[in-house]
């Protein structure tokens, strides 16, 4: 199987360690040979561009300038987040020579040079697109069955609207459900944000979002929300308690990866994919998976 | 300013599209350089490469074909032709020692008259960087022909 | 040099005097050009004007000019003047250049002394080309007084009515089993709410009853030869599979068909009809077709239905029937092919084809028609439930970056006539979300002024999204309609029981293939390209084939019934003339000097190249070559010469242009 | 039968040439006869001692007919060119070299330099003290000289007014042979010279017109070497196959003897009537065959021509529009 230059980020070390563990698991057992970038760095996720654009571009390129060193061609990465800082970079180093040349000039540092050469993808797309459903398909031992999935995509998943992407209503993750044998729901606010960084920064503003996201989850009837971005996940599942209190409502919805599902479909033991560190347990609805 | 050399161009148009993206530019007083001077054909598949021969030995330094875009031809097909025409003449003339830069082939519709206009002020430019072409001129004056071969001078490699 | 050149070179007032020294080209032209012919070297303020014409005439005639060259704006609009005027004179037109010094020197180059030089270049290439020119005679060419004309919606069926009541005979050809268009779909026309189908069809039935009118429906024009004058079109006529002269429309065989299928093209996918069908009662001609994809005696050879209970005698049903190919011969063509409606499935957050009671606006039109799946009803599509509340938004994929950025012109009126359908049938509170309302003609304000005081409400903003995912109580079970009120800067969610979506006009998805068919040209969005754009709409770039409604843009029912109308105008002038005279552009070979070699016969997409076996030459047929030179460029032989854009009048144009011949030509 | 009293003279020189147009006028067989019968002949190097001062004592245009074959490469050529313009009544351009500058004219593709270099440089030239002649040289005996070399090689109608082109490498003997007897006709003035400047010896057509094979609409796929397609159909036309035969745009008048072998037309006997150009109108000729619309189709059919200069001028460089290529022009030290 192809080999890919893993970026798991900064959260995957911290508090999404689950994100990284189920991701590794999956990957493996998929066949999907992850080489983990040596010397990454921190890509500035949502809080550095607006602080110094060509200062967060440096700090992206320097991933893609390491991977490049390795001589793979695609740059994977888990968390919407850092996939969407590597995706612009990427494109902008190629559209800008000005800015190319910036980086370049201080990548000289540390004897780095960026080309923009890689393809830059999220681990989702890895899964649907390289590895493809029917394979996927074939793998599952323990089909989630009767499981109702929210499929929440988050928005930086998606937007900036990357080419020919149907931003609105995608339904990729829908049919990556399906093939592990769980009954996506229709959940028309998939794509809306969950408030990201706004959380500490505007905390009434980002429980109101995360409101909506879960309200209509519980309207759908869903199981378990399943998410691609640790931010997304930490929103959604560490603010419910707070959430309850400022709305007045119960909510106590499980959570998460959508790799920590396909894990649980391919039969991997739940210790191994970090289930059980969630706060809101996930471990009743999975209890049927084995 | 020292004196620059200013370049002679060689235009064929078509009558439907680029002869009337040029008037359009005209209209839209859409300034280009001065060095290309036109020429209307009812299409761009009139174009025979003995007009750019002839152009090219007798003074230009450089001509500029256009047409229609491809599929836009007035008479439906006929600038394919000339497409092809141009891609075998190019090689044609790389293999006698010209530029092939120095034969272009611009697609312009009848409502762009400002891609007229910057493909022209483009193409004198990169003309203008070649130099000029002044074609066979003669090297012996054949009438005094001792006094012009022994003059051969040195020409940088 | 035994011609006797005249040179005129235009100031047009500054336009061209204001950037080139015109005095000292004619000076120079005159002195500098004497050697090839030149006798008289004139500069004039306005020579397009009746003075300016009137000293060409006057040196024709006293200096006995031979060639005339006026240099001055573009040929492509003062070249009939100036030959025309020639005419005048006694000189053959076709002796007569134009070189252009205003559009393609004086309005484009700052630099008066480049633009002098450049104005001295090219009048010495007019003059070296027209000493090349040969006189010539247009070629007069018969017009067929019959009129092809293609679509039978409003547009076609006015042209081929006016053409018809003045005494010509017309071809109408209509790919649906019946005319009417998409007109015929409609309930109500804005502004004045009549009934669609009362109005339009008295015109249907004309058409059908009309002597001078042949009406092919359920065909289509599958080739076109020949040129104006003198096209051959050659249709297909399906097979109906219904004998069209034993059978009376009684409407029997589909009351019996037991085969249900959606219409997705008549009801717009909101009704059904049947196996074998007429698509609407008025249908003109009034036989039914039997539709092969679906009905079961083709598919599986059992039930004929229609067939056991057909009264007539012979039986009308015939399932042997073939599609048939037609040969029409026309003077000209008019295309009236329509538009297709702008797919709302691409705007996937409008939720349409997800959310059940999101409709289109031609879903909204069948529903309020008498005629239509609901009886005129204005239902949810649970088919009895009645809305109380609406939301109609325009501008559905037009005026917007990702889809159509042209406005389609019709979407406000038609709002405006849902909005008050709505109010008068159901008494729900109607929405209307715009961009702007554009009302431009007449009664069209007024109508929009009595919506507004039945209660219509506007919200100046562009829908965001239209969602059934509620946050509060009272949007449960709704369609929560998004959009920012530009007006109050606040974003407002709307919970309403229907949004009907103003989708925008779109070309036909086979314009492109058509139009290289009829060989007119189509624009890169898909409409044909008119002659031009202000002052001859209706004709193309190809003589002897018009355009009328919405195949040229997007327009209103009236628009296109003048458009219809003025097509059929000018093919009328065209019939009135009898012999129209085309430019004598062409191409000819010389017999002798051909071999055979037939690298020629494949370049001419109008077939004007011909391989004579027995004589093992090619042969060039004046009346279909359009002229264009390829072949006269691609002969191997040389043996093609071209009049008009000849060989020697290039090469002499580009001598000309390099100044050789300022100095003795070299050899 | 003769000009008060003596016959009329006959003259053949050979410029830049291989001599094969002489042997193709010993090729008329007994012809060779009538033309001794009816012409005394005054200078022909090849075939008879002659001297220039011979020919420089005569008086001006006292040869009839002087049949010049070979392109203008040095002084010498050009020399003669203008003497023998002076002393003879027609002159002919005979065969291709004269006519267009044939293959010694594709030396125009080339500097001097680069043909002196290869000429006296190559691996194959055993030249170890890298001599080059010298135009002039002193002996005891006295100065020595050889013609001075023109960079560019040019047709006989370049250097001197020409009354008739007799195209062919060589010209086929049954059209010399033809000539001849025209000449003698005109001498005993049973017949008319045709037109100053008319191409003799010619048909008024191309190659195509002669050639037996069946010929169709062209779309071709792809060009190809004739080895590379053996056995090519020999009904079928060669063009149609692929092959580049230049057929199409050749003057007709050799009865297609190449394409008649199974071998493609290389066009020696040059354009048809009224053609500026040979080279442009076989460029036109293979693109208007080629099937394909997309540049990239285009150009790998195109690279089935690998020498597209040496396919359409390999005959006529010297006599086409740009004459020669761009290095050739240029001045460089020899």
């Amino acid at each position: 199987m192809k080999q890919y230059a893993y970026y798991p980020g900064c959260s995957l070390e911290s508090l999404a360690t689950s994100y990284n563990l189920s991701t590794l698991e999956v990957a493996h057992n998929l066949g999907v040979d992850l080489k983990e970038i040596k010397d990454w760095n921190c890509c500035g996720a949502t809080a550095y561009f607006p602080v110094d654009e060509l200062l967060a571009h440096t700090l992206v390129a320097r991933n893609l300038a390491l991977a490049e060193k390795d001589g793979l061609s695609d740059f994977v990465a888990p968390c919407s987040a850092c996939y969407k800082n590597a995706y612009f970079t990427n494109a902008y180093l190629k559209k800008d020579p000005d800015l190319a040349e910036h980086i370049n000039y201080a990548l000289e540092a540390d004897n780095l040079h960026v080309n923009g050469t890689m393809k830059v993808r999220h681990l989702i797309e890895v899964f649907i697109e390289d590895v493809g459903l029917e394979e996927i398909g074939k793998k599952i031992t323990h089909p989630l069955k009767g499981l109702r999935v929210a499929p929440y995509y988050g928005c930086q998943l998606l937007r900036p609207r990357k080419e020919n992407e149907n931003v609105e209503n995608p339904q990729f993750f829908e049919s990556l459900l399906s093939a592990l044998g769980a009954e996506p729901v229709d959940y028309p606010s998939k794509t809306r944000c969950c408030g990201g960084s706004l959380i500490i920064t505007n905390r009434k503003a980002a429980l109101d979002m995360v409101h909506i996201l879960l309200q209509d989850a519980v309207n759908r009837k869903a199981d378990v929300i399943a998410t691609t971005c640790p931010m997304c996940n930490v929103n959604l599942e560490v603010y419910q308690g707070q959430v309850n209190r400022e709305f007045g409502t119960q909510f106590a919805i499980p959570v998460m990866y959508f790799t920590q599902l396909m894990g649980v479909a391919l039969g991997i033991k739940p210790g191994k994919l970090g289930i059980g560190k969630e706060l809101v347990s996930g471990e009743p609805v999975l209890a049927f998976a084995y | 300013m020292t004196e620059q050399f200013e370049p002679t161009i060689i235009g064929f148009t078509c009558n439907w599209c680029s002869y009337r993206a040029a008037d359009l530019a005209g209209t839209s007083r859409m300034k280009y350089a001065p060095n290309v001077r036109l020429i209307r054909m009812m299409c761009s598949g009139r174009l025979d490469p003995t007009f750019v021969l002839r152009a090219l030995s007798g003074g230009a330094d450089g001509v500029m074909i256009t047409g229609c875009h491809p599929g836009e031809c007035h008479y439906i097909e006929q600038n394919y032709k000339a497409l092809r025409r141009f891609l075998l003449l190019r090689r044609v003339l790389t293999g006698l020692g010209i530029e092939p830069e120095r034969v272009k082939l611009v697609w312009a519709s009848a409502a762009e008259g400002a891609r007229f206009a910057s493909e022209t002020t483009a193409f004198v430019e990169e003309i203008r960087k070649l130099g000029p072409l002044n074609w066979g001129k003669p090297v012996a004056a054949l009438e005094n022909l001792q006094e012009e071969v022994s003059k051969l001078e040195e020409v940088p490699a | 040099m035994s011609e006797k050149i005249g040179v005129y070179v235009c100031h047009c007032g500054t336009n061209i005097a204001g950037t080139v020294d015109v005095k000292g080209v004619a000076e120079w032209a005159a002195e500098h050009l004497k050697h090839r012919g030149v006798v008289i070297g004139r500069e004039y303020k306005f020579m397009c004007s009746s003075l300016g014409q009137e000293l060409v005439e006057k040196d024709i005639k006293e200096l006995g000019l031979t060639r005339v060259i006026v240099a001055a704006c573009s040929p492509h609009l003062h070249e009939k003047t100036f030959r025309t005027a020639c005419e005048r004179a006694g000189l053959n037109p076709y002796l007569c250049e134009m070189v252009s010094i205003r559009e393609q020197v004086s309005w484009v180059h700052a630099d008066k002394a480049a633009a002098t030089e450049k104005s001295k270049a090219v009048i010495s290439g007019g003059v070296e080309r027209v000493l090349h020119n040969e006189p010539l005679e247009p070629i007069r060419v018969p017009i067929h007084a019959d009129t092809l004309v293609v679509g039978g919606g409003i547009a076609g069926i006015q042209a081929a009515l006016e053409i018809a009541d003045a005494g010509y005979h017309v071809c109408l050809v209509e790919r649906e089993p019946s005319i009417g268009g998409h007109m015929a779909q409609f309930d109500k026309t804005f502004p004045t709410l009549d009934c669609s189908a009362c109005i339009l069809t008295p015109k249907m039935v004309d058409v059908g009853n009309h002597p001078n009118i042949t009406l092919l429906t359920w065909s289509e024009v599958v080739k076109v030869d020949g040129f104006v004058g003198n096209f051959k079109a050659t249709i297909r006529k399906k097979a109906r599979y219904v004998n069209t002269d034993t059978c009376t429309g009684c409407g029997i065989c589909w009351e019996k068909c037991p085969k249900k299928v959606v219409d997705n093209v008549y009801e717009a996918g909101l009704g059904n009809r049947k196996a074998i069908y007429t698509p609407f009662a008025q249908a003109v001609p009034r036989y039914p077709v039997i539709d092969v994809e679906n009905c079961t005696y083709f598919k599986n050879g059992k039930c004929k239905a229609c067939q056991i209970f057909c009264p007539t005698e012979p039986n009308s049903i015939n399932f042997d029937q073939k599609d048939e190919m037609l040969e029409v011969q026309a003077g000209n063509i008019i295309l009236a092919t329509g538009y297709d409606l702008f797919d709302a499935t691409r705007i996937p957050q409008y939720g349409y084809g997800k959310l059940p009671n999101v409709f289109t606006s031609l879903e909204f039109e069948r529903m309020c028609n008498a005629a239509g799946p609901t009886e005129g009803k204005i239902v949810l599509r649970d088919k009895t439930t009645t809305p109380k509340s609406v939301v109609i938004v325009h501008c559905v994929g037009s005026r917007d970056e990702n889809y159509n950025k042209y406005c389609s012109g019709i979407c406000c009126m038609q709002s405006l006539k849902f909005a008050h359908l709505v109010m008068e049938r159901t008494g729900a509170e109607v929405y209307n979300c715009y961009i702007d309302i554009r009302t431009p003609f007449k009664d069209y304000e007024e109508f929009y002024k009595r919506v507004l005081e039945e209660g219509g409400h506007f919200i100046r903003g562009k829908v965001a999204e239209v969602t059934d995912a509620a946050r509060l109580p009272e949007e449960e079970g709704k369609l929560i309609v998004q959009v920012e009120d530009t007006l109050i800067g606040k974003q407002r969610r709307i919970p309403v029981d229907m949004v009907i979506l103003s989708a925008g006009i779109e070309p036909r998805h086979d314009a492109k293939e058509v139009g290289k068919l009829f060989g007119i040209a189509c624009g890169a969005s898909g409409w044909y390209t008119e002659k031009h754009p202000k002052l001859d709409p209706v004709a193309t770039m190809t003589e002897g084939i018009y355009i009328a409604g919405c195949v040229q843009g997007p327009k209103d029912i009236p628009v296109s019934v003048a458009q219809g109308a003025a097509a059929a105008a000018r093919v009328l002038g065209k019939i009135q003339q009898g012999v129209i005279s085309l430019e004598p552009i062409k191409a000819s070979i010389n017999e002798t000097q051909c071999s055979g070699c037939r690298i020629c016969n494949g370049l001419c997409p109008f077939n004007a190249i011909a391989f004579i076996e027995d004589d093992k030459v090619s042969s060039i047929n004046p009346a279909l070559c359009q002229g264009c030179g390829t072949c006269v460029a691609a002969c191997p032989a040389g043996a093609i010469s071209g009049t008009g854009f000849s060989d020697a009048q290039i090469i002499a144009q580009i001598d000309g242009l390099l100044l050789r011949n300022l100095e003795p030509v070299e050899a | 039968m003769t000009v008060n009293g003596k016959k009329p003279k006959f003259a053949m020189y050979w410029a830049a040439s291989c001599g094969g147009c002489e042997i193709a006028v010993l090729n008329t067989h007994e012809k060779i006869l009538d033309v001794d019968a009816n012409f005394e002949v005054v200078f022909w190097p090849v075939a008879m001692d002659a001297k220039y001062k011979d020919v420089e004592a005569m008086e001006d245009g006292s040869i009839l007919l002087t049949l010049f074959n070979g392109g203008i490469r040095n002084a010498e050529n050009e020399h003669l060119a203008k003497l023998l313009r002076k002393k003879s009544k027609i002159l002919v351009a005979f065969g291709s070299c004269a006519c267009e500058g044939c293959i010694p004219g594709l030396a125009n593709l080339s500097s001097t330099k680069e043909i002196f270099d290869t000429y006296y440089e190559t691996v194959s030239t055993d030249n170890p003290n890298h001599f080059r002649p010298q135009y002039e040289y002193k002996m005891p005996e006295g100065e020595i000289s050889i013609p001075k070399f023109y960079p560019v090689l040019k047709t006989l109608d370049q250097v001197v007014d020409v009354d008739y082109y007799m195209p062919g490498c060589p010209p086929e003997s049954h059209q010399i042979a033809a000539v001849i007897d025209l000449v003698i006709k005109v001498v005993k003035g049973e017949a008319e010279l045709p037109p100053k400047g008319a191409v003799i010896g010619v048909g008024n057509s191309t190659v195509c017109d002669e050639c037996p094979r069946a010929r169709n609409v062209k779309l071709i796929k792809e060009f190809r070497r004739i080895q590379d397609i053996a056995p090519a159909d020999p009904t079928l036309c060669l063009l149609e196959q692929g092959i580049p035969c230049n057929g199409p745009a050749t003057r007709s008048g050799c009865n297609a003897r190449c394409p008649i072998a199974g071998a493609q037309c290389i066009g020696c006997y040059g354009p048809a009537e009224g053609v500026m150009d040979y080279g442009a109108r076989l460029m036109t000729a293979f693109a208007s065959v080629i099937d394909a619309i997309a540049p990239e189709e285009i150009d790998r059919i195109l690279d089935g021509i690998p020498d597209p200069v040496g396919q359409v001028y390999r005959f006529n460089l010297a006599g086409s529009l740009l004459k020669a290529a761009k290095s050739a022009w240029i001045k460089e030290k020899v």
